[in-house]
């Protein structure tokens, strides 16, 4: 089973060098401090930003610059700055290459639902209906159960929707799948997790296609 | 063609209750400090607030909301404000939620004169209740429209008297877009100097969208997540 | 009866300090030469400036310094560039307060027609429909008849349009016109022409509405 | 994130016969003068070229109707230009004519993704014949759709490594609206620094628009009309 930063790290695994990434807040946020060796990754914040880099040092935190999560952060080399107009003509426009994000439900068909939980206090989508109509490619990094226990790969899911048949790939502590046309495909299994246990967190239609292989972290 | 008005309460002038405001900033970042106070001074009630975040407890929108003055926020999140959920959930506040890069592209619009266009984002989501749909090339769409309000407040870094503007860092973001929304745009600028000095090539927002200028008396700019490395 | 340097001076009485103003090629560009004095006019190209200045020095001139004619120019303190996305979101959006601009015909309900004579090539419309479906406030300046001697200002135009219902006012060797629901009114005739002549001149209804001042140039 | 090619010949690279392509420019301002020598070079045919205007017979894109490369042009303005007018006379090149507005945005529309929008632009002229036409708030409008290419060639000023641009006075004109209009961008510029030389704030397009870039041979910068005062 793997740890946050195990399934931040295989994540890492699908960067491709020159990729153009906009990581979420939370698990994929992790995602960046396990780029490949040798790899040029450049991150985009959607407020308005392209090279993200590190926090800043302490004391030369600057309020003019800030990432999509409010936080302090520095711009890389070769980075440049936008309006929000802009930045989405970037996402919306298939620029990006690979958006990682998390979520609270993933369907067979590839629907997510992650803004919004009936009954309590909806703070908004943010970007995220924004980043999941329009990626080329959406990777979702999440947990494989909620915290009741109840499985968050579903035939359908149950919370109101982000955005329909976008996403492609899923990790999680247990597994990585890829959304297909006839379900969620097991892919491969973490380190020590059986087929078994992969099939008995989730309820949407999983597919196991002969030998699945353990990841390599 | 000077636009300069000597400080916020005279930029705000005409600024009436239960009018609809378009303001700029991300989160804190870039947000028309020195305006919001000025309309927390004078009191504009009834208000439809266009921003995509609604300021926090005690800073940015947040104080407009702390004096009741907000009746309607647009925005795209909303969270870090429990004044705000106070009133969102007694029903004193309506609150029209928005994808950001929707948002976005929603002030340019009506700033630039396009009444509505298409966007995948909200597609089969209930952001697209009642919205006309289409499929273009193999891919669902919504149309969306423009926004446009009664006045537009945005925030820059350097500003001349014809209204142009310089933005610094990440404060760009909803500020460019919603340049020249508002039937009156006025732009608090931390540096204001004559027409003349700023590189006309190095201008974000060409003065044409702006209608007042001012130079701000003072900028807090206020952080909300401070996150640093140690040295 | 006017000449060209008459039509552009009397539509220079049209100015209003703070305007920004789009010129046409032809007469319209003209009328940079007789801003009132005192008053501040920003004149934009649509290809991307605005406080377009003078032509250049000899010498100074710049490949990368044009207007809209594709003629060299100055730009004046003051203004900036921009990109051709920006300057027609300048114009649709109805932030250039005045556009002035030739015609080759314009219909008595303010219909415009000025790019394109069937059987002769055609160079295209360039920036003029989207100006003229955008601006507040239009002035056309133009000859009042055609080189055969027959009338602009009609009932109907003729040639392909421009745009409908756009042409506000309109500026003649002979006469300034309002465009109005009834028709074209005459609100003032040139030095020495009788409102006979410019009745005679003009196949579109032509509203006289009392006594018809003699424009003061 | 290195998108520097050698020359124009590489920037050109898989850019075949009967293929369409975006180019920069206003008149003959801020053309990709290298690229367009390159196109020639290489004799690819059956063009179709989305571009304001045509070049002069020459230069420009009037090169390229020289040896009649170019099928059809969709452009706002072809004037200028001899050969041109005997092709099209003669039935050998296609032209669309498009308002330079509504090229502009149709342009920025491809690369933001955005699929249709609506502009006053030509209602009730024949440029609106065969489109959806709608009413909104009191006024008319054309619905138009994105123009994208199979490559978009743009020239810009400064450029670095990593695909950023800064433009030179009037030459950004469609240069930046059509940034990223293309599956494969390609950006010819006067002089090409290392990642990093270029202030983040001034960068005028992000090189995320822009996937090869290549420092042109020589740039003749022709003039279509030379007006001067005297000294």
């Amino acid at each position: 089973m793997l740890d946050k930063n195990g399934i931040a790290k295989r994540i890492a695994q699908e960067l491709k060098d020159g990729y153009y990434v906009n990581l979420g807040i939370g698990i994929p946020t992790l995602v960046a401090n396990y780029i490949p060796e040798g790899m040029d990754i450049t991150f985009q914040s959607e407020n308005g930003m392209l090279g993200m880099g590190p926090f800043p040092v302490e004391g030369e935190e600057d309020a003019d610059l800030i990432n999509a999560g409010k936080q302090t952060v520095t711009i890389l080399e070769g980075g440049s700055y936008f309006d929000s107009a802009t930045s989405f003509a970037m996402i919306r426009g298939e620029h990006v290459d690979l958006t990682v994000l998390g979520a609270m439900e993933v369907s067979e068909t590839g629907d997510i639902a992650n803004w919004k939980i009936p009954g309590k206090m909806v703070k908004g989508m943010g970007g995220a209906m924004d980043l999941v109509a329009s990626a080329k490619n959406i990777i979702v990094a999440m947990q494989h159960v909620n915290k009741a226990g109840e499985s968050k790969l579903l035939p359908k899911c149950s919370l109101p929707l982000t955005g329909v048949g976008c996403v492609k790939r899923i990790v999680t502590e247990l597994a990585v799948f890829d959304v297909t046309e006839n379900g969620f495909k097991l892919i491969e299994r973490a380190p020590g997790v059986s087929v078994e246990e992969i099939q008995k967190a989730t309820e949407g239609k999983l597919i196991v296609d002969g030998e699945i292989p353990e990841m390599k972290i | 063609m000077n636009k300069v008005v000597k400080n916020a309460d005279e930029a705000i002038q005409g600024l009436e209750d239960n009018m609809t405001i378009i303001l700029g900033g991300f989160g804190l970042c870039g947000i028309p400090e020195n305006s919001i106070a000025a309309l927390v001074k004078k009191g504009v009630k009834g208000l439809t607030c266009i921003s995509n975040n609604a300021g926090v407890d005690g800073f940015g929108l947040g104080l407009l909301l702390q004096q009741h003055q907000i009746k309607k926020m647009i925005s795209s999140y909303v969270g870090e404000n429990a004044e705000f959920e106070r009133q969102l959930l007694s029903g004193e506040l309506e609150v029209e939620l928005i994808p950001q890069g929707t948002l976005a592209e929603r002030c340019r619009a009506g700033a630039a004169g396009i009444p509505a266009f298409f966007t995948p984002a909200g597609y089969a989501t209930e952001v697209a209740d009642g919205k006309e749909v289409r499929e273009f090339h193999g891919k669902m769409y919504v149309m969306e429209h423009w926004l446009k309000a009664d006045f537009a407040i945005i925030k820059a870094w350097k500003g001349d008297t014809h209204g142009n503007l310089i933005f610094r860092k990440t404060t760009r973001n909803f500020n460019m877009p919603m340049a020249g929304a508002g039937k009156i745009t006025i732009a608090e600028v931390e540096e204001l100097v004559p027409a003349g000095e700023l590189d006309p090539d190095q201008i974000h927002t060409p003065g044409i969208f702006v209608k007042r200028i001012f130079q701000g008396e003072k900028f807090e700019k206020r952080i909300e997540q401070r996150t640093v490395r140690p040295k």
